[in-house]
């Protein structure tokens, strides 16, 4: 009982993080306080017994803060203050309301928060073979890594693409200039585009 | 960014050593105690990360190329490629193709171990790009360019080192036609003279593009 | 039985190889682009496409019963959806040898476009719901980058629309791949579909309601139906135009409706109230598309809306639910992903010597680039369902196929939009290639070489599609991945018993 | 009193939905984003858990302590969760650094964060 005492203090604490980051207008107190949120959600990781992810949340934490204060305080940004247009907030409002109503009824058709339904006495899933056999088969005493590297190694395959394409996509984007000055070598018919208005006055 | 005080950048050269140690011990004993190849990458890309800060971009610019860590990045991928490929030595696609060994010792996991490397390896010098690169292209709108005529300082051309790694021919044909540049990524630079130590009243004192000047300056 | 994970291992290889060693010679990478994608159609070709052929990557397999790892499955539907990325990709990367010359670090377009492809065979040859959410981020992200690829004003701000909007609709998957796994207790989709048939999950249908309609939202996101279509008119005109065909030709087939075909029909099964919401998603998106493409200056934006529309057709024909409407999407979405890649391949030719994509100012390049007027005609007129060309197969069998399931009304629409959409391009067609001279065209030529290649062999497919649904070839192309389609609850069955 | 944590994960999804929704600073889109990110993450590992579990990572004591690896099974908490979570955690800081990258690039294209701005700049 004590665990979702803890855990309810815990993500109470992540939604009024969230809820700062969210409602402030100066944006690198935003940035703040989505950090202090990524920092609740690691203790809450420590708490449901995940020490892999909570080494993994907070270190990726710090550095979603140094990208994105990197982003912000750079810029000196001044707050964009002034809210969006009232009919958006009120239409969210409205939508948030249902979402809470429809969530409340169906979260109490998922099986209770402490007998995980993958883990239930004679459920064939996955999960339960991992446990059993995971260290006979693999060798890996943390069982996470097993599943990581060997039992599902081909997501992590999936997972190591991920980051080479956004690291990729971002040296791409980043790029000084885009398109090749007209009279840079190039083989075969070249017109630069008309509407091409240069990258800087 | 001109790096931070004297006493955070010795402290960081220390610290930095071990920072990369513990990552280096996160990922080897990835499969026994918690940690593994994404928090032990992640740790060490901090290590990096935390010495570009302190020491400010160019000092570290001049000792880690960002040519190199995307050159590192490539390279962590197609290990794990390898690793995956190496699969089919013992049958399927990512197998584990070699011996389970006795648990609870580094060697125990098979080709485990070879993932976290590779995952590791990876991790860290990508996201100590994305990071160098995101720096690289700040720093770069703010100065005004050494070569070209004075402007106003917010509409600065964005002189910022060309196509920032891996460019290949473009990078080294446009280099030319941009006139004398230093060999590596940071174009020519005023020498470390007046520029480097202006008073930091100086930075402060001018204001940044509000809305309304921004829109004039920009156009 | 070796190419099902070659398609996903070898494009990922080569995109890193080329991101690596990219830039030493300069060919390099154009050579190995060009390569990779002509090694897939022929991996793809092989792969075995009767009934479900079962991959156990890393050897763990399915053991009595629990699938004990992550299984690549390769059934007709699959084939079929591979095989069209893998033509329209060849098309792609030969059309942008020529045409990327404009743009600096080539290279790491090459990279991006080939993981694009690796996002996309991942996803469709997998059997693994969160490996199927891995390899569609893979794609997007890709996607993202190549929109923003010019970094020019307009293209970064669709990009970053585009960017967030893919985001929404990948988180919404994700939380439904949450949600399933709440009830389920696994992520693999065959046992997924086995626990929600079981008699104890009767109780928690409702959980399993709010996951579907997650999905559909999410996949619908990505594959812009109409609601959720705000970010496809912004994002394909401002990209570079072989990311454009990429784009609307497969991307948002293969990881929007192939992901919602997959998990409508072999996780949850088409009840009637589900196949009343998908007919209704179908037809708002067949008929606002067509409306408002009808009202585009531009040439790109025009034909962003009508990929949007004909994308309508193909949920339509799936969402029928009876064979000849799974054939007739089937069968369009081939048609639709050859001609509208070479309608997008042709406006980059245009845009490359004339300048310009606005149809105000063009005017009568028929003559000055024969090639790509004659293609564009052959095109377009097969997207609007005239009928020599392949178009018109296969939106008739989607009409018939509505007749027949007694949803007249949808039938009515679909017509009305083919008409709609013909009146669009005859009047883009007039417009830009047979109208009188414009200045803007004065000095016009026609594209090199390398961009007429693909344009001239996609019209040529375009042209014989219509050859697929002779008897004996349909047989062999079009039946295993109908049959795929209908298989519905007996795919988890199969995949449980480890077996053909 | 059991579903309250998965409640209050959905309220946070919520809460980032409506960020990302109705927000006219780039910057905070972005932060939207992360924030159902985090989320979701929060809700996967929630369905994972055991009651009274340990952490799904064996060392001598535990194997000692446990008799044999299936004794173990029955008190460790489901692992193929925190597998999952691992992956959409570095998921989710790739697409924030691509993210930021574009905004960055926004910023020196057009001066400002603000979502109007870029529409009416466009013009």
């Amino acid at each position: 009982m004590t665990i979702v005492l803890l855990l309810a203090f815990v993500l109470g604490l992540a939604v009024m993080a969230a809820l700062v980051a969210v409602e402030t207008t100066d944006t690198l107190s935003a940035v703040i306080a989505l950090g202090a949120l990524g920092f609740f959600v690691s203790t809450g990781f420590l708490i449901l017994c995940a020490p892999d992810l909570a080494i993994t949340q907070v270190v990726v934490e710090v550095l979603t803060l140094v990208v994105l204060i990197r982003a912000t305080i750079a810029r000196g940004v001044k707050t964009i203050s002034g809210g969006g247009e009232l009919f958006g907030r009120a239409l969210a409002l409205v939508a948030l309301f249902i979402v809470f109503l429809v969530s409340y009824e169906v979260l109490k058709q998922l099986p209770p928060f402490g007998e995980p339904a993958a883990l239930a006495a004679g459920a064939g899933t996955p999960s339960v073979f991992y446990l059993l056999h995971g260290l006979e088969r693999t060798g890996a005493a943390n069982y996470v890594t097993a599943i990581i590297l060997d039992f599902r190694g081909y997501d992590t395959l999936g997972e190591a693409t991920v980051i080479f394409t956004a690291v990729l996509g971002a040296t791409a984007i980043l790029r000084r200039r885009a398109h090749k000055r007209a009279e840079e070598p190039t083989r075969g018919p070249f017109i630069p585009r008309t509407e091409l208005e240069e990258d800087s006055p | 960014m001109k790096g931070m005080s004297p006493i955070v950048q010795t402290v960081t050269r220390w610290i930095r050593a071990f920072i990369v140690l513990f990552g280096i011990y996160v990922i080897c004993y990835g499969h026994i105690s918690p940690g593994g190849g994404f928090a032990g990458g992640v740790v060490i890309a901090c290590g990096f990360i935390l010495l570009m800060l302190a020491l400010g971009r160019e000092a570290c610019e001049r000792r880690y190329s960002i040519r190199w860590a995307g050159k590192l990045d490539a390279v962590g991928a197609l290990a794990f490629a390898a690793v995956a490929l190496l699969g089919f030595a013992a049958g399927l696609y990512f197998q584990n193709f070699l011996g389970r060994g006795e648990s609870f010792q580094i060697r125990s996991a098979g080709s485990i171990p070879l993932g976290n490397f590779a995952i590791g390896l990876k991790v860290s010098a990508s996201l100590f790009l994305v990071v160098a690169v995101l720096s690289v292209l700040r720093v770069a709108a703010r100065r005004p360019p050494a070569t070209e005529a004075v402007k106003p300082a917010e509409t600065a051309e964005t002189v910022g080192p060309e196509d920032v790694p891996a460019a290949g021919p473009e990078a080294a044909e446009a280099a030319a036609a941009a006139g004398a540049r230093q060999v590596g990524i940071a174009p020519p630079r005023a020498p470390v003279g007046e520029d480097e130590r202006l008073p930091r009243a100086w930075a402060r004192k001018r204001r940044l593009p509000t809305r309304r000047r921004g829109l004039g300056g920009r156009r | 039985m070796i190419f099902i994970p070659l398609a996903v291992a070898v494009p990922l290889g080569v995109a890193f190889l080329i991101a690596l060693f990219g830039g030493r010679p300069r060919w390099l990478a154009d050579v190995l682009a060009n390569a990779t994608a002509a090694a897939l159609v022929v991996f793809t070709i092989l792969l075995p496409r009767r009934g479900i052929t079962i991959y156990p990557v890393g050897g763990w397999g399915v053991e009595d019963g629990v699938p004990t790892g992550i299984l690549m499955v390769v059934d007709g539907l699959s084939w079929f959806v591979a095989l069209t990325v893998a033509v329209v990709s060849l098309a792609v990367t030969v059309y942008s040898i020529a045409y990327m010359r404009r743009y600096t670090a080539k290279p790491k377009y090459y990279a991006l476009l080939l993981l694009m492809i690796a996002g996309m065979n991942g996803a469709v040859l997998t059997g693994d719901i969160f490996n199927l959410f891995v390899f569609l981020e893979v794609a997007s992200i890709a996607s993202y980058a190549l929109v923003a690829f010019g970094t020019e004003r307009e293209e970064l701000e669709a990009s970053f629309k585009y960017a967030i909007l893919g985001s929404v609709g990948s988180l919404c998957v994700l939380l439904g791949i949450a949600l399933l796994y709440g009830l389920a207790g696994t992520v693999n989709m065959a046992q997924i579909a086995a626990k929600l048939r079981a008699p104890e999950a009767a109780g928690r249908m409702g959980a399993a309601h709010l996951a579907l309609a997650l999905f559909v939202a999410g996949f619908g996101l990505k594959a812009a139906l109409v609601p959720f279509h705000a970010w496809l008119p912004d994002a394909h005109p401002s990209a570079p135009a072989p990311v454009s065909a990429m784009l609307s030709g497969v991307l948002i087939k293969t990881i929007g409706v192939y992901a919602l075909a997959r998990v409508v029909f072999h996780v949850f099964g088409l009840d009637p109230k589900l196949r009343t919401i998908i007919l209704v998603l179908a037809a708002a998106s067949m008929l606002c598309a067509a409306i408002a493409s009808v009202m585009q200056r531009d040439l790109k934006r025009l034909l962003a809306y009508s990929s949007i529309s004909q994308v309508g057709y193909i949920v339509l024909g799936f969402g029928l639910g009876s064979d000849l409407g799974a054939l007739g999407a089937i069968l369009h979405l081939f048609n639709h992903a050859t001609m509208k890649s070479l309608l997008f391949l042709a406006s980059g030719s245009v845009e490359m010597s004339a300048g310009t994509r606005d149809l105000d100012r063009l005017g009568g390049l028929a003559e000055r680039m024969p090639v790509t007027a004659g293609a564009t005609t052959i095109g377009a007129l097969g997207i609007a369902g005239i009928p020599p060309f392949s178009g018109f197969w296969s939106k008739l069998l989607i009409v018939i196929a509505a007749v027949q399931a007694g949803e007249v009304a949808m039938a009515c629409i679909a017509i009305a939009a083919s008409l709609i959409t013909l009146g669009a391009f005859i009047g883009m067609l007039r417009q830009a290639f047979f109208g009188p001279e414009a200045p803007a065209t004065a000095e016009a030529q026609e594209a090199p070489a390398w961009m007429c290649l693909p344009i001239v062999v996609l019209a040529a497919i375009g042209l014989t599609g219509g050859l697929l649904l002779l008897p004996q070839v349909q047989e062999q192309v079009l039946g295993p991945a109908v049959e795929a389609v209908q298989r519905g609850a007996a795919y988890a069955d199969t995949i449980l018993r480890g077996g053909r | 009193m059991a579903t309250f944590c998965y409640w209050i994960c959905l309220m946070l999804f919520a809460v980032g939905l409506y960020c990302a929704v109705t927000k006219r600073n780039l910057i905070k889109i972005v932060i939207g984003i992360a924030i159902m990110d985090h989320a979701i993450n929060l809700f996967l590992v929630l369905l994972g858990y055991r009651r009274g579990g340990i952490a799904p990572i064996l060392d001598r004591a535990n194997l000692a302590e446990s008799g044999s690896a299936p004794g173990f099974a029955e008190r460790s908490v489901d692992a193929l969760p925190q597998a999952m979570v691992l992956t959409s955690i570095v998921i989710s800081l790739a697409v924030t650094a691509l993210l930021v990258a574009l905004c960055v690039r926004i910023y020196e294209k057009y001066g400002t964060y603000d979502v109007n701005e870029l529409r009416r700049l466009r013009g």
